[in-house]
C-alpha cells in the first residue's frame, strides 16, 4: 500500500514540479533580456573601476612608491636628479621637480589589478584610466612607457647621475673623514633619502651598466627602444 | 579508510599490466580505469579523479589535485603584508573579500589592531554579498551538472548584481583588495547602502523561483537524494566544515559559534540539513543548507544595512607595517566553502615568515572517494559538484 | 525499359549487398568488424523482402533483427572480456576434410533449388497487414501464442539469472 | 523523344528525395537558430544576433560553414572505417524516417500501409549507428554513451509503439494518410483528444518517450555533457560532427512530426475555415510547435540518471501504455 502509495504520489510530483519548472521558464521567455550588446553598449564603470593603469608623467616624481608596493613588481623605474642644465620645470603643486624620471614602464601584460600603486602615489600620478580594452596584438605592446626620454638620452643623463654620485660619494667620504659635516647633511637628507633608498636597485643594474660601457651603444642597433626596458628588467631580477 | 590500502596506479596501467595486456589477460577484470579530468567538464576546474569503474559503477576513486597550484603560501613569504592580501583572494576567487577577511583578521590580531565598529560591519556586509554570490555559483553550476542549464543563468544574474554592487564599493568585480590590515580600502560611496537594500527586495522573490524551478523539482530530488550520504562521522573525520558539515545535520557555524568581525551582534540562524528529501547529508541537504543559507546572508546584510555605524574605515590602518611584532597567530574565518584558517608566523620583518592557509574545499575534495564509492558516474558527478569545490583554494 | 532497368539495378544492388556483406561476416578477422557487416546483410535481406511486396515483413526484419538482435550482438561482443586483441583464428586446418561436407551441403542446396517448382507472381501492391493480422489471431493463434510464451519464459528465465542475489532492500 | 509519362513517378521520387534532403538540412539550420534562441530568451539572454541582421539569422549558415571547413580529425587509435561510416549511418536512419511523412494529403514520400511500423523499424538504424560511433572512436566516454544511448533507444521503442498502437487502433490503418484523414474537420475530431483520457495520456507518454527515442533532455544521458563530455560523438570534429548534429535535428523533426500525424491531425487546420491556409503550413507548423517543446523542457529540466530512465520506462511508461492500450481496445469494440 506504502509503495503504491509513493508510485502515485511520485508521478503526481514528477508531472506538477516540471510543470511548474516549464511555467517558471515560459515566464521568462517575456521577460526583458538583460543581454549588453557589447560592442555597441558599453556599460558605465563606477568611478573606483580599477582598469587600466596609466601614469601622468609629469606629475610623477619619481619617488619609486609604487614600484615597492606592487605585489608582482611589474612597474620599472629609473631617475635621474634633475640639474640646473635640465630646465626641469616645476611640478604640478609648484614645486621644483627634483628627480627627472627616466624611464617609467609597466607590464600591464602582468598587472593584477589590485590597486596597490595607486593608493600610495603621493602625487596621483598613477591612476586608472577608466578603459578595459587594453587588447593587442604583441605582448610588447603591453609594456607601457611612459617616460618622453629617448634612449641616448636616458643613457646620457644616468652616467651623469653615475658621475655625480661618485663625486658626492667622494665628497661625502671626505666630509665624513673631517667630521665637520654636522650643518651639511639635514638640508639634502629628505630628498635623497627616498632617492637613495630607491636607487639602492635601480643604481645598481645602472652601475653594471656603466662598467661595459663599449656594450651599451651596440643595443639599439639590435632592437628598437621597446627591447632595451626588458633588457633591464632581466638584469635587475638577476 | 579502506580505499587507502588498495594499490595505486599512477597513470595508466603498470608496466606489469601491460606485459598482461599484451598478453591478451585482462588485468582489471571487469572494470575500468577512467581518467576523469583534468579537463572534464564536470570537475570544476582542474580537479583530476582516476576512477576504476564496473560498468558505470564507480569502485575506486582517486583524486589527484595540484594542477592550479600557485605557491600561494611560498609567495606570501616573499611578499610584504599588504601585498599578500591579492594573493588570497586569489585562493577562493570566488569569494574573495572572505579569503581576504580571513588573513587581515591573522594580521591584525598580531599587531593588535582593534578596528572600530563601521569597519567591522562594512566587512560583514561585504563578506555576506560575496558570500550569497559564491553560493550563487556553487548551486548555477551544481545544476549544470546535473543537467539544468538555466538556474545557472539565473543565479548568475544575482550574482551579477552583487559583483555590481562590489564593484562600486571596491572597483574590481571578483579580485577586490577590498579589506585591509586594519581597516578598508574606502568608505562606502553615496548611496551604496540604499542600493544594497535594493538588491535585498530583489533577491527576495529569486529564492522561491529557484525552488521551484530546481529545489523541489522531482527529477532533480531524485538526482540528489540518498546519493552521496556524508554521515556526521565522515565529515569530522576528514575535518569537513562549512555548508558540507552542516549538511550532515551538525550544527556548526563559525559565525555564531566564534563570532569574528562582530558577527554575534547579527540574528541569523546557521542551516543544518535534516535529509527532508532522503538521508541526512545527502546531496540534496548539501544543496539545500546553501540555498537557505542565502537567505540568511540575506538577513544578515539587512541588518548590518540598518545599523551602519559612522566611523572612518581608514582610522587604524597603520602608517607602516615594517616591523611587525614577532609571534604566530591562527584565525579561522566562516568562508563559503568552509572553514579559513590562515596560520601566521612573524619573525618581525615587513614579510611574514611563514603563511599557512586551511581550506575548507581541500578537505571536501579528500572526503569524495569515502562518500561516493559504489554509486554511478552520473552520482559521482552530482556528489563533486554538492560538495562545492574551487580549485583554486583546493590547490592554493 | 529504364524503370526496368532501375528495378534491376537496385535488385542487383541488394543481392551484391547481401551476399557482399555477408561474405564480410564470414571472412573479416575482427569480430566487431563482422557484426557490423551483418547490419548491411539484414539490411539487404529487408531490401529483396521489399521487392516481394512483402513490406511488413520487411519492417519486421529491420525492427526485430537490426533493432534488437544485431544489437544484442553488438553488445555481446562489446561486453567480451578480452576485446583488447581478440582475433579468430586464421589458419584453416584439415582443408580436405572441410571440403566434404561443404560440398555435401552445398550441393544438397543446389539439388533443392533446382528441383523446386518456383512459381513466378506478380507483385501484388496490396496491404499484407490485414490479412497477417486475421491470421495470426484465427488460423495461426496457437503458434504464435505459444512462441509468445516461450519467449516471455526465456525473457523472465533470462532475467532470473541476470539478477544479483543479494537481498532486495526496497520496492 | 521518349515519353516522360512513364517516368514521372520516378522524377517526383528523385526530386522529392532531394528536397526533402534539402529540407531537413534547412530545419536543422532553423533548429539550431531556434535553439540557441530558445535557450536565450528562457535565461533573459538574446541569443545570437550579430551574424546577418535580424536576430543572427544567418548564424547556422556561418556555423555550417564554419564545421564545413573545420579539421576533420580522427583519432590515431580510432576504429577508421567504422568511424567514418558511423555518422552516416546515423543520418540515414534520420532520413529515412521522411519517407513517410504526410506533409499534405499528395505531399508524401510513399503512403505505406505501414507508415507507422516503418518508422518504427528505421530508428534501428540508428541505434546501430550510434553503437558504431561509440565503438569507432575508442573513447571510453564515447563507449559510455553509445551503451547508454543504445539502452535507452531500445528501451523506449517499446512505451512509443504502444502509445503510436492507440491512435492506429482508431484509425483501423497504419497509413500515415489514412490516419491524418480520419482526423479531418476541426481539431475536436483530434486523435489527442477523442477518447479522452487515454489518447491524451498516450500522447503525453509518446511525446516524453520520443525525446529519449531522439536523445534529448531531460533523457539526454547519451551526451550528458557534464557527465561523459559529449558522449558518442566526443571525438568527432568538423562535417562528420555536423552530420551528427543534422541527424539529431532531423530526429527531433521526424518523432514531432509523427506526433503531429497521429495525434494533432497533421495537415488538418484546427478549424475547418482555416483549411484555405495550406497543408503543409499546418503540419510543419504543429511539428515546430513541437519542437519548440523539446527545447523548451530541455532548458528547464535536470537530467535524469540511468537507473531512473529505465524506472520512467519499465516502471511508469510501460504500464500506462498498456493499460491504456487495454481501455482504448475496449472503447473501439464496444463503439462497434
Amino acid at each position: 500500500m506504502n509503495a503504491t502509495y509513493k508510485y502515485f504520489r511520485d508521478i503526481y510530483l514528477g508531472v506538477t514540479t516540471v510543470s511548474l519548472g516549464m511555467w517558471i521558464t515560459f515566464r521568462h521567455f517575456f521577460m526583458p533580456t538583460i543581454t549588453v550588446q557589447y560592442p555597441r553598449e558599453k556599460l558605465i564603470y563606477p568611478p573606483r573601476a580599477r582598469t587600466e593603469l596609466r601614469n601622468a608623467i609629469e606629475s610623477c616624481n619619481g619617488c619609486l612608491q609604487c614600484a615597492r608596493a606592487c605585489p608582482v613588481e611589474i612597474i620599472h623605474i629609473e631617475t635621474a636628479k634633475a640639474q640646473d642644465e635640465d630646465n626641469a620645470g616645476n611640478m604640478p603643486d609648484g614645486k621644483p621637480r627634483k628627480l627627472l624620471v627616466l624611464t617609467f614602464d609597466v607590464e600591464m601584460s602582468k598587472c593584477v589589478h589590485c590597486g596597490l600603486c595607486v593608493e600610495v602615489c603621493p602625487t596621483e600620478s598613477m591612476h586608472w584610466n577608466n578603459e578595459h580594452e587594453h587588447v593587442t596584438f604583441t605582448r610588447e605592446e603591453l609594456m607601457r612607457h611612459w617616460a618622453t626620454y629617448p634612449p641616448e638620452e636616458v643613457r646620457r643623463l644616468q652616467e651623469r647621475d653615475e658621475i655625480l654620485k661618485a663625486e658626492k660619494a667622494k665628497q661625502a667620504a671626505e666630509a665624513a673623514a673631517k667630521k665637520a659635516a654636522a650643518g651639511d647633511q639635514p638640508a639634502p637628507k629628505p630628498v635623497s633619502k627616498p632617492a637613495a633608498d630607491g636607487a639602492e636597485k635601480p643604481a645598481q643594474p645602472s652601475a653594471a651598466a656603466a662598467t661595459p660601457a663599449i656594450e651599451k651603444p651596440a643595443k639599439p642597433e639590435s632592437g628598437d627602444g621597446t627591447d632595451s626596458p626588458q633588457k633591464e628588467n632581466g638584469k635587475e631580477k638577476a | 579508510m579502506s580505499e587507502t590500502k588498495e594499490i595505486h596506479i599512477p597513470l595508466g596501467p603498470s608496466p606489469e599490466k601491460w606485459d598482461l595486456l599484451s598478453k591478451g589477460i585482462d588485468p582489471f577484470g571487469d572494470q575500468m580505469i577512467l581518467q576523469m579530468g583534468p579537463q572534464h567538464p564536470a570537475t570544476h576546474g582542474v580537479l583530476r579523479l582516476e576512477l576504476k569503474t564496473d560498468g558505470e559503477v564507480v569502485t575506486k576513486i582517486t583524486p589527484y589535485i595540484g594542477y592550479l597550484h600557485r605557491c600561494f603560501e611560498k609567495v606570501a613569504e616573499s611578499v610584504t603584508y599588504p601585498q599578500v592580501i591579492p594573493y588570497t583572494e586569489r585562493m577562493d576567487y570566488l569569494a574573495g573579500m572572505n579569503m581576504a577577511l580571513s588573513y587581515v583578521l591573522a594580521v591584525e590580531k598580531l599587531r593588535e589592531i582593534e578596528v572600530n565598529d563601521r569597519v567591522e560591519t562594512l566587512r560583514v556586509l561585504v563578506c555576506e554579498l560575496n558570500r550569497i554570490a559564491s553560493h550563487c555559483v556553487a548551486i548555477g553550476t551544481f545544476a549544470l551538472d546535473i543537467g539544468a542549464w538555466t538556474p545557472l543563468l539565473y543565479l548568475f544574474q544575482v550574482r551579477e548584481h552583487i559583483l555590481d554592487l562590489l564593484e562600486e564599493l571596491s572597483g574590481a568585480r571578483m579580485l577586490f583588495n577590498y579589506i585591509r590590515i586594519g581597516g578598508l580600502a574606502h568608505d562606502i560611496p553615496t548611496g551604496w547602502i540604499d542600493k544594497v537594500r535594493e538588491f535585498c527586495t530583489y533577491m527576495d522573490p529569486k529564492i522561491p523561483e529557484l525552488n521551484g524551478l530546481l529545489s523541489y523539482n522531482k527529477i532533480y530530488i531524485e538526482r540528489l537524494a540518498h546519493v552521496g550520504v556524508m554521515s556526521q562521522d565522515v565529515a569530522l573525520q576528514y575535518g569537513i566544515t562549512g555548508p558540507n558539515l552542516r549538511a550532515t545535520g551538525f550544527d556548526y557555524d563559525m559565525r555564531r559559534d566564534a563570532p569574528y568581525s562582530g558577527y554575534e551582534k547579527y540574528d541569523f540562524q546557521p542551516q543544518i540539513g535534516a535529509g527532508e528529501q532522503g538521508t541526512p547529508g545527502d546531496c540534496w541537504d548539501r544543496y539545500i543548507v546553501r540555498v537557505r543559507e542565502m537567505e540568511e546572508s540575506l538577513k544578515i546584510i539587512r541588518q548590518a544595512c540598518d545599523r551602519m555605524p559612522e566611523g572612518d574605515v581608514k582610522e587604524t590602518i597603520p602608517k607602516s607595517l615594517r616591523k611587525m611584532p614577532e609571534g604566530e597567530v591562527y584565525v579561522t574565518t566562516e568562508a563559503p566553502r568552509g572553514e579559513l584558517g590562515i596560520y601566521l608566523v612573524s619573525d618581525g620583518t615587513d614579510k611574514p615568515y611563514r603563511v599557512k592557509a586551511r581550506s575548507g574545499a581541500y578537505c571536501s575534495v579528500a572526503a569524495v572517494p569515502a562518500i561516493s564509492l559504489g554509486g554511478l558516474i552520473a552520482d559521482l558527478v552530482a556528489i563533486v559538484a554538492s560538495i562545492d569545490i574551487v580549485l583554486g583554494e583546493v590547490d592554493r | 525499359m529504364i524503370l526496368h532497368f532501375l528495378t534491376q539495378a537496385v535488385f542487383w544492388f541488394l543481392v551484391i549487398l547481401t551476399v557482399g556483406s555477408a561474405i564480410v561476416v564470414v571472412f573479416n578477422k575482427r569480430i566487431l568488424h563482422s557484426a557490423f557487416a551483418l547490419l548491411f546483410t539484414l539490411c539487404g535481406v529487408a531490401g529483396l523482402y521489399v521487392f516481394l511486396s512483402a513490406d511488413f515483413l520487411a519492417a519486421s526484419q529491420m525492427l526485430v533483427y537490426v533493432g534488437g538482435i544485431l544489437t544484442l550482438i553488438i553488445f555481446g561482443v562489446f561486453l567480451t572480456a578480452r576485446m583488447y586483441n581478440m582475433s579468430i583464428p586464421e589458419q584453416t586446418h584439415q582443408r580436405f576434410l572441410a571440403l566434404l561436407p561443404v560440398l555435401g551441403l552445398g550441393g544438397i542446396i543446389f539439388y533443392v533449388l533446382n528441383s523446386a517448382e518456383w512459381h513466378l507472381i506478380t507483385p501484388m501492391v496490396a496491404p499484407t497487414t490485414e490479412n497477417l493480422g486475421k491470421m495470426l489471431l484465427t488460423t495461426y493463434l496457437v503458434p504464435f501464442e505459444v512462441a509468445s510464451m516461450l519467449l516471455l519464459a526465456a525473457l523472465i528465465g533470462a532475467i532470473r539469472l541476470a539478477r544479483p542475489r543479494k537481498e532486495d532492500h526496497d520496492d | 523523344m521518349i515519353a516522360l509519362e512513364p517516368y514521372l513517378d520516378l522524377i517526383i521520387s528523385v526530386v522529392y528525395v532531394v528536397g526533402i534532403v534539402l529540407f531537413l538540412s534547412l530545419f536543422a539550420l532553423f533548429a539550431t537558430w531556434l535553439e540557441r534562441k530558445v535557450a536565450g530568451h528562457i535565461q533573459d539572454r538574446l541569443g545570437p544576433m550579430e551574424t546577418g541582421g535580424w536576430h543572427g539569422w544567418l548564424q547556422p549558415i556561418a556555423d555550417a560553414i564554419k564545421l564545413l571547413i573545420k579539421e576533420d580529425i580522427i583519432p590515431a587509435a580510432a576504429d577508421k572505417k567504422l568511424f567514418k561510416l558511423a555518422p552516416y549511418l546515423v543520418f540515414i536512419g534520420s532520413l529515412a524516417g521522411f519517407a513517410v511523412l504526410p506533409f499534405a494529403a499528395n505531399l508524401i514520400g510513399s503512403d505505406l500501409n505501414i507508415g507507422v511500423y516503418y518508422v518504427i523499424a528505421v530508428t534501428s538504424l540508428v541505434v546501430i549507428g550510434i553503437l558504431m560511433a561509440g565503438w569507432a572512436s575508442n573513447n571510453k566516454w564515447s563507449m559510455y554513451g553509445a551503451m547508454r544511448s543504445a539502452a535507452q533507444m531500445i528501451s523506449y521503442e517499446i512505451p512509443v509503439a504502444l502509445s503510436l498502437l492507440i491512435p492506429v487502433m482508431m484509425a483501423g490503418t497504419m497509413s500515415m494518410v489514412e490516419i491524418v484523414d480520419n482526423q479531418a474537420g476541426g481539431f475536436w475530431n483530434w486523435y489527442v483528444f477523442r477518447t479522452m483520457p487515454f489518447s491524451l495520456i498516450a500522447f503525453v507518454i509518446y511525446f516524453w518517450a520520443s525525446l529519449a527515442e531522439v536523445n534529448r533532455a531531460p533523457f539526454d544521458l547519451p551526451e550528458a555533457e557534464s557527465e561523459l563530455v559529449a558522449g558518442y560523438f566526443t571525438e568527432y570534429s568538423g562535417i562528420r560532427w555536423a552530420m551528427f548534429f543534422l541527424a539529431e535535428y532531423g530526429d527531433m523533426f521526424v518523432v514531432s512530426a509523427i506526433a503531429a500525424t497521429v495525434f494533432l491531425g497533421g495537415w488538418y487546420a484546427p478549424f475547418p475555415f482555416l483549411d484555405i491556409i495550406p497543408g503543409p503550413i499546418w503540419f510543419i507548423g504543429k511539428t515546430a510547435f513541437l519542437v519548440f517543446v523539446q527545447m523548451w523542457l530541455r532548458w528547464t529540466l535536470p537530467r535524469l540518471r540511468v537507473d531512473q530512465l529505465m524506472y520512467v520506462c519499465w516502471k511508469i511508461f510501460l504500464p500506462f501504455s498498456f493499460a491504456n492500450l487495454l481501455l482504448v481496445g475496449l472503447w473501439v469494440v464496444l463503439k462497434g
